[in-house]
């Protein structure tokens, strides 16, 4: 039996025995080559589950619907291990209880997919993978570029994509970090973040969206799939979770104990900087 | 003839050390550049990088965030929140292409008036030499003109 | 739309010799929202104070900016001038154009236009102030005075002389401190122990007064008029309830040659035993370290010599958690170590000694009851150098700052051993005579004068043995020559510094410290006895290096501003503190963990019927104490803090 | 016999509407994104799209437009109202679609009060429309009943020859016809034959979506809740939509001087109707999705006769979430009856 | 152009009840006020704003009989009205408008007309009554059924008094159960109950109804009780809005956009309406 028809009869099975009130997973999508988020409150709905290396969405976003998870009940949801380390985050920020999430884990390498150990968030302990977990080549690739560009050399690189930039907030929806009930630019009093997107307005946007995320990014690279304007916002994304790492030794969503990175301290954090 | 560049820095300090320290300065009556503009926070704990972005947008050629030495803050950790805090947010700015130069960190404490003076004559020169910081302040002014379409 | 009252003050020519004011009025004066706009010679005068309430009233005023000098310095004095006019104190903005303005520019036109830039962002900042009322806070009318030294004591005894609880915390086994170990104290030269010894029964006698010896204050939690203070108690092994002080356990203890603190080493000490005679508890402790039952499970010599049973070895520390309103650190000093000078063979040269020493030498209850001997041979020495500033005043081996009692002291050291010691000769190098005090400078004239102390003006650069006697080498700058000593002892004056813990404990209660760790008063000159975190207070030489005189004053000082605060049941403090907007806080507990002071707490927002929605932050004001750390930490911005809150910063940038 | 344009005349073309005071837009790739942009030569053009990524929308409804200009005086605040320039274009190789979408919107930003913004730019404007050669996947004009080969909205219509060396020309409007004759000699008589225009098939049956839509017991439908359950309420779909018009209005500045700007808004943002008391008229994605194909293929017919949409497909080719109109009006007219 | 507003001045701010203001404007220019003067009926709405802070959507809460200023009342909580609130006498604001559609109240005329109005939602009801009122005679019988949840909530109270005083109008206040005060002479109850005892009569009758949305239902059910169909009932409607002119999308209500077609509508006109979308 392939791990799609043994996570179809599982889910089949954790909504039939009434464990959980929802699965969450994918099914086929408007072309053959994708795949769409598909939501199974029957056992007959989970037979229209597709699992294969085209499940590349990070569906812990929905996790976080509001008002998703106040009944009390619970949810399965189809996790690749950036997924699942989503989750850990969110813990962590008491978005999500860990008792109320079935993981229905799943890898991809390459083509091939491989079912992941453990239904619970306490089964997988990611931490050396995530620690050793690196970007694409592409991505990393860029990000070395942008990094041996001298600082006008990046402006000029991240103005023009940024200016592409039209505040759709395609980023920030589908990104299961940023669960605020009310979006920082979305406050206008004071209104620190500009609505309109214009360049100067767009770079704010994405550098407090980049901030927000400092330490929090699973680097699932949702926001950069969503992106309908082709914005490489993984980068940046790249490059605070490296930062974190370096500076402080940090790991987002290794575990779901951590204290969040920006709320907590070392006496001896690096301070090289300051004068 | 344009007007020789006068470097704008803002400042954005905590009240119980730079503060002091800058008042300090003053009842020293030692003399430094008169190019920087202070805000005053109770703690660098409270100063945001929203702060930072909002004085480089409005024309700051170079900002400054100071408060208490490690182990000084009246808040006990609030400096040490704010260590990380910048930490991050410089390599953030820094990978967007704002020169690390522009955003400067330092403590200064409430007895250390002349640290204070010296530091904001040499910020200034710095600045002086780096010129105006203009990659904000054009985008601004393309926001003040008419639509561009 | 706001009507804001803005008022320049000249501060004398302070302000106007480099700002013109003139301009500044008239700049401000075409700022929106501006109503009126003044200047004036002194604003902080009582005429100055008229102008701005009158114009409160008249002008029907939402808010004041005073462009004069520090809000350190004056914020207060126009908050009340507010509150008088009517206006809600917190409607009050100072543009300090002063200590950061006139008087560190040279320039009048760049400290004008910075001047309008400073006023002008408050003036955009008030416009946002909101009126704000203090809070209200009990106050706990306890009070913890951390070290049992003469200072320590003193305010203890003040405070409990007013009728307010006291818990008396010292480390050793006895309160009394360094002036317990002094022979005589200068300028009067009356017995330091029959002096202090009175003092120190009348505290541990006092009704309001609990004194806690061998305990150590572990941590500190909360704020001024409610501290949470835990204090671990040390194990004694002795019962303090049953001890009569008989000292039987003392004298049939085995272990006999244990270097006595107290003495310096100069004397021994048992393993259960009291630091000195007079010591107060006069109930011993067993040295677990020395102690022979507790190295080899044999011994309780003790236990058997006891006739009360007063012996528990298996006594364990303990915690106590009290609460206090308010706190008096009086940790004292150490002095320092002076091995840094090798050239003066400390260490090396037994007859090589610092001023504690000596002070136990001419001590009557000391090791040599009173008698000054050479440490190696017990022999009267004939001629003792003493060598001043032997670690003050020295930035490249010992510290910048001046001990202050070391010139007192030497001249008293030198007329002790010449009162004991007829025919003696002291020589003694100094720098300068710091003899500033009431009869302090009378006292050195005496030593110099009538008891023939004598003194050379220059350092010493070596000391070292040669055929049984201390050379001493150096310089006599006044005579322009180099000078050598034959001495039979040198007695080194040696720096006071703080105690070797002093900064981590410091860090333990929140307070601040200086570079050697001394701790930071509010103010030099204003402030001297309050620390910058309320409530909590200093006195005595953890502070700066005192003499007795200062400690005790200081220590009054202290206990004064403690009563100040017991006066009242509430207490009145600023009301910038945090708070939390319910409807978009995302519960994601950032704050929580950010808080320094654990202000922070979740709360349950339920439906009519009790069921709940989310839980959210809340800051309790009480805990709060204004930092804005969880404000800058909230993504969704859904904390705010009054009076510095985001509307007003950002309202401040954009006027920059 | 018909005209042509030879491709290799393009920069003569693009020379001679400059010389005539036209700036010329064309679709460009341009850090990596396709859309319209000024273009001087034929080889900044990108021929080879079946549609640019972002709409000729953009440049008659900005993203963001500056309204008015104010500085805040002591004594008084003194505004200037601010315009769109007013510089003559041409929008070369625009697909129908996308020209359907402005055809479609002005009426609205036409009837009763006139948005100058909007008919400063259409007035000076040229559509150059090409005929579509190719379709992909998300294509779907046919379903709304317009065609590759529509002129809805052009001013100039252009039919790519088989032989891929130029474009049959036709001015629809008068205002193409002017534009043609700024050009004539570039035009060639000839009957070469045009490449064929591709087969979209219709995927839904519109007629019966329009009735079900207008169905009043259908507007509580469990369909709604489940077709946008996967919906993340970002706004790519409006923002990408050649028809879609929504705004806001915010003022931005600083102490002393600001601009009140026009700027997108979405009806899939949660706040895009909240009242200021707190309640909210569509607070569920859910109605907000509902509001978006009823605005689209009821209400806007009812008021303007004309469905809001050109079937352009860019909803559902940039969804992150594999959403779109497509997928629901499919479903809608799949519904049993 | 389409989104500039009129510069008017500020000449009176009244307080009405906590956090709400009254607002006195005039026009600044003579040809912005003959424009108003044209254009304003009763029950037109216009865009209140101040550079800076933005634009918020009010109706006029001053009569078509008295145009010479514009009057407004609104609760301060968005960044406008908050600045809005704190403005004095002289102070410059912006007008965009008078725009929507009005209360038809020439064919009130010869009919007996009652006005139910609850708590923030009596100035539009103001507006119809004091422009009926001030043409008295073209009017039967004026009830004015007013409530609020507290005293302290009531606005207009000045007029209030005088509604009370003048013998050609009946006024029933009324206060929420709780809201009442020691001195409280009037009803204490909810609109739709306090509607129903006094009970006007259905014939020959308009109603003109504003309230919060929970008031409007229950209302309408006792008008249907004591006989009113819904075509003789009028409200207005208040949705967000940006632009007022039909454009920018917010305010629409199934194809109804509220800004152009509205917002004055029968009661049978709303329940036509997508009820889930209001």
């Amino acid at each position: 039996m392939g791990i799609q028809e043994q996570y179809r009869s599982e889910a089949a099975a954790l909504l039939s025995s009434g464990e959980v009130k929802l699965v969450i997973g994918f099914g086929e999508g408007s072309t053959a080559d994708r795949r769409r988020p598909l939501f199974a409150r029957t056992p007959e709905e989970a037979q229209k589950f597709v699992l294969d290396a085209a499940c590349i969405a990070n569906l812990s976003t929905y996790l976080v619907t509001e008002g998703l998870l106040s009944d009390g009940k619970k949810v399965a949801v189809f996790l690749k291990p950036d997924g699942i380390r989503s989750v850990n985050i969110l813990i962590s920020e008491a978005q999500l209880k860990p008792d109320q999430v079935v993981i229905l884990g799943y890898a991809i390498d390459k083509a091939e997919i491989t079912a992941l150990e453990g239904r619970n968030i306490s089964d997988f302990s990611l931490g050396e993978e995530i620690r050793s977990h690196t970007p694409p080549p592409h991505i990393l690739q860029e990000a070395e570029r942008i990094e041996e560009m001298n600082p006008a050399e990046r402006f000029e690189f991240w103005k023009a994509h940024f200016s592409k930039c039209i505040k759709c907030y395609a980023c920030r929806q589908v990104c299961p970090m940023c669960y605020c009930r009310r979006c920082i630019v979305d406050v206008n009093q004071p209104q620190w973040v500009s609505t309109s997107s214009h360049t100067l307005g767009n770079f704010e946007w994405n550098i407090v969206r980049a901030f927000h995320l400092a330490g929090r990014c699973a680097a699932c690279g949702a926001c950069d799939r969503a992106c309908p304007v082709n914005i490489p916002l993984r980068l940046v994304n790249y490059r605070m979770g490296k930062e974190v790492i370096d500076a402080f030794d940090y790991c987002a969503g290794e575990n779901s104990s951590q204290k969040p990175v920006l709320a907590s301290f070392k006496q001896d954090d690096p301070e090289t900087f300051i004068l | 003839m344009s007007e020789p560049f006068e470097p704008k820095i803002v400042a954005f300090v905590c009240t119980y050390c730079t503060y002091a320290g800058a008042d300090l300065a003053g009842t020293s009556r030692l003399k430094y550049a008169p190019n920087v503009r202070i805000v005053r926070l109770p703690c660098t704990g409270r100063i945001s990088p929203m702060f930072i972005l909002k004085a480089l947008q409005k024309g700051a050629d170079t900002v400054l965030v100071s408060g208490c030495h490690p182990g000084d803050c009246h808040f006990t950790a609030g400096n040490y929140h704010a260590r990380r805090r910048w930490t991050v947010f410089r390599a953030l700015l820094a990978f967007t292409g704002i020169p690390e130069e522009r955003i400067r960190f330092s403590w200064v404490s409430a007895a250390e008036g002349a640290k204070f003076a010296e530091m904001i004559n040499e910020i200034t020169e710095q600045t002086r030499k780096l010129g105006p910081f203009t990659q904000y302040q054009e985008l601004q002014k393309v926001i003040e003109t008419q639509s561009t379409y | 739309m706001a009507k804001i009252g803005v008022f320049v003050c000249h501060c004398g020519e302070n302000i106007a010799s480099m700002v013109d004011t003139g301009t500044l009025v008239k700049a401000m004066s075409d700022h929106p929202g501006v109503a009126i706009c003044n200047e004036y010679k002194y604003f902080c005068s009582d005429p100055g104070q008229e102008t701005v309430k009158r114009a409160i009233r008249e002008h029907n005023l939402t808010g004041v900016v005073v462009a004069a000098c520090s809000p350190r310095m004056h914020e207060t004095t126009f908050r009340k001038a507010c509150a008088e006019a009517g206006l809600n104190p917190y409607m009050l903005e100072l543009a300090n154009i002063r200590e950061q303005c006139s008087w560190v520019h040279s320039e009048k036109n760049q400290a004008t236009s910075k001047a309008i830039e400073i006023t002008r962002s408050l003036v955009e900042k008030v416009k946002r102030n909101n009126e704000l009322k203090p809070i209200s806070v009990p106050v706990t009318r306890r009070a913890l005075v951390i070290g049992g030294g003469i200072a320590g004591i003193q305010a203890a005894l003040d405070i409990a002389g007013a009728g307010r609880e006291v818990v008396l915390v010292e480390r050793e086994p006895s309160i009394g401190g360094h002036m317990s170990q002094l022979s005589e104290t200068f300028p009067t030269l009356d017995c330091s122990q029959c002096i202090l010894t009175p003092r120190m029964v009348e505290a541990i006698q006092h009704p309001k007064i609990t004194v806690m010896t061998y305990s150590e204050v572990e941590e500190v939690e909360g704020y001024i008029g409610n501290f949470t203070a835990k204090i671990r108690k040390k194990a004694r092994y002795v019962d303090m309830s049953k001890c009569t002080g008989c000292g039987d356990c003392i004298q049939k203890c085995p272990v006999k040659k244990i270097p006595s603190e107290f003495e310096c080493g100069l004397g021994k000490r048992t393993a259960i035993y009291t630091p000195f005679a007079q010591a107060v508890p006069n109930v011993p402790v067993i040295d677990k370290s020395r102690c022979t039952y507790f190295k080899n499970g044999k011994c309780k010599i003790c236990e058997k010599s006891c006739q009360i049973d007063a012996i528990d070895f298996e006594q364990q520390e303990s915690v106590e958690t009290f609460e206090f309103g308010a706190i008096v650190v009086a940790t004292g000093f150490q002095i320092q170590d002076t091995s840094v000078y090798g050239e003066y063979g400390y260490g090396k040269y037994k007859d090589v000694i610092t001023g504690l020493h000596f002070e136990r030498l001419a001590s009557a209850s000391g090791p040599t009851a009173g008698k000054i001997q050479r440490p190696s041979d017990g022999k009267e020495p004939e001629t003792v150098v003493f060598i001043q500033c032997a670690g003050s005043r020295d930035p490249s081996k010992g510290v910048k700052y001046c001990s202050k009692i070391c010139c007192m002291y030497t001249a008293k050291h030198a007329m002790l051993y010449t009162h004991k010691h007829h025919g003696s000769n002291s020589k003694i190098f100094y720098m300068d005579i710091r003899a500033a005090g009431k009869g302090y400078d009378e006292f050195t004239r005496r030593a110099i004068e009538e008891d023939g102390a004598d003194y050379l003006r220059g350092r010493v650069s070596k000391v070292f043995e040669e055929n049984g006697k201390l050379i001493v080498r150096g310089v006599d700058t006044l005579l322009g020559k180099p000078v050598e000593v034959a001495a039979d002892m040198v007695v080194l004056a040696t720096a006071m510094t703080p105690q070797p813990d002093a900064k981590q404990f410091a860090k333990r209660i929140g307070i601040g410290y200086d570079e050697y760790g001394f701790y930071n008063e509010a103010h030099l000159k204003l402030r001297p006895v309050e620390t910058a975190k309320a409530g909590i207070y200093l006195c005595g030489a953890c502070q700066s290096p005192k003499d007795i005189p200062d400690s005790v004053a200081q220590a009054s000082a202290a206990a004064a501003k403690v009563l100040g605060l017991f006066s009242r049941e509430q207490l009145e403090r600023e009301p910038v503190v945090a708070a939390v907007g319910e409807t978009t806080c995302a519960g994601c507990w950032g704050c929580v963990y950010a808080c320094p002071y654990n202000a922070i707490e979740k709360k349950d927002i339920t439906d009519r019927n009790g069921n709940l929605i989310k839980q959210v932050a809340s800051v309790n004001p009480g805990l709060c104490q204004g930092c804005g750390t969880c404000v800058t930490f909230c993504r969704s911005n859904s904390i705010d803090l009054a009076g510095f809150t985001e509307k007003q910063i950002f309202a401040e940038v954009m006027a920059l | 016999m018909t005209r042509i344009l030879l491709r290799n005349k393009l920069d003569d073309c693009i020379a001679a509407w400059q010389k005539a005071g036209f700036s010329v837009f064309a679709p460009v790739r341009q850090h990596e994104m396709s859309s319209f942009g000024e273009v001087q030569k034929a080889s900044d053009m990108a021929f080879d799209l079946v549609l640019p990524e972002r709409t000729i929308k953009d440049h008659f409804f900005p993203q963001t437009e500056p309204l008015i200009k104010y500085k805040i005086g002591k004594q008084q605040i003194d505004s200037e109202t601010m315009t769109p320039p007013d510089r003559k274009r041409v929008f070369f190789g625009v697909r129908p679609c996308d020209a359907s979408g402005l055809a479609i919107d002005d009426p609205l930003f036409g009837w009763d009060y006139k948005d100058d913004y909007w008919f400063r730019r259409r007035d000076n404007s040229v559509i150059v429309t090409i005929v579509c050669t190719e379709a992909d996947d998300f294509c779907m004009c046919t379903s709304v009943k317009l065609s590759p080969e529509s002129d809805k909205g052009a001013d100039v219509m252009l039919r790519p020859l088989a032989n891929g060396a130029g474009w049959q020309v036709e001015a629809v409007s008068e205002r193409g016809t002017a534009l043609l004759e700024t050009i004539p000699s570039l035009l060639q008589e000839n009957s070469e034959p045009t490449a064929p225009v591709p087969q979209v098939a219709e995927k839904f049956d519109l007629e019966k979506v329009m009735e079900w839509l207008a169905s009043k017991e259908n507007f509580e439908s469990q369909f709604w809740k489940d077709i946008s359950l996967r919906c993340v309420g970002c706004g790519s779909c409006t923002f990408l939509c050649p028809t879609c018009h929504c705004f806001d209005i915010q003022d931005e500045g600083d102490t002393y001087a600001g601009i009140r700007r026009k700027n997108w808004d979405s009806c899939s943002f949660s706040l895009f109707t909240m009242h200021t008391s707190g309640h909210n008229p569509r607070n569920t994605q859910s109605t907000r999705w509902r509001q978006r194909i009823m605005h689209k293929f009821n209400y806007y017919r009812g008021k303007f006769g004309v469905n809001s949409c050109s079937g352009c497909g860019r909803c559902t080719r940039q969804c992150p979430v594999d959403m779109g109109i497509t997928e629901t009006l499919q479903a809608i007219s799949n519904l049993p009856r | 152009m389409i989104y500039s507003p009129f510069p008017m001045r500020v000449v009176s701010k009244r307080a009405e009840a906590p956090g709400v203001n009254t607002l006195k404007l005039e026009f600044v220019k003579e040809e912005d006020h003959e424009f108003f003067k044209q254009n304003y009926k009763t029950g037109m709405f216009g865009l209140y704003g101040i550079f800076g802070e933005g634009e918020s959507t009010f109706c006029v809460a001053s009569p078509e009989t008295r145009k010479d200023y514009i009057e407004c009342t609104f609760r301060q909580s968005g960044r406008v009205t908050s600045t809005l609130a704190n403005v004095d006498a002289g102070d410059i604001v912006t007008f965009r408008g008078p725009y929507g559609n009005r209360f038809p109240i020439e064919q009130f005329e010869g009919k007996n007309l009652l006005f139910i109005a609850g708590g923030i939602a009596l100035p539009p009801t103001r507006s119809v009554i004091w422009s009926c009122l001030d043409q008295r005679e073209k009017y039967k019988d004026v009830t004015i059924v007013y409530g609020a949840r507290t005293v302290a909530d009531l606005v207009y109270k000045d007029e209030l008094d005088e509604w009370k005083k003048r013998d050609d109008v009946r006024l029933v206040l009324t206060v929420d159960p709780g809201g009442e005060t020691p001195d409280w002479q009037d009803h204490v109850g909810f609109v739709p109950t306090v509607l129903e005892q006094a009970a006007p009569s259905p014939e020959n009758t308009i109603a003109v109804l504003c309230g919060p949305p929970i008031m409007i239902k229950f209302t309408l059910v006792a008008l249907q009780k004591l006989g009113f169909t819904a075509e003789n009932v009028y409200t207005t409607l208040e949705n967000r809005m940006k632009c007022g002119v039909g454009k920018c999308g917010r305010c629409n209500v199934g194809s109804v956009y509220i800004c152009k077609e509205g917002p004055v509508f029968t009661a049978a006109e709303v329940q036509a309406m997508p009820q889930a979308d209001l």
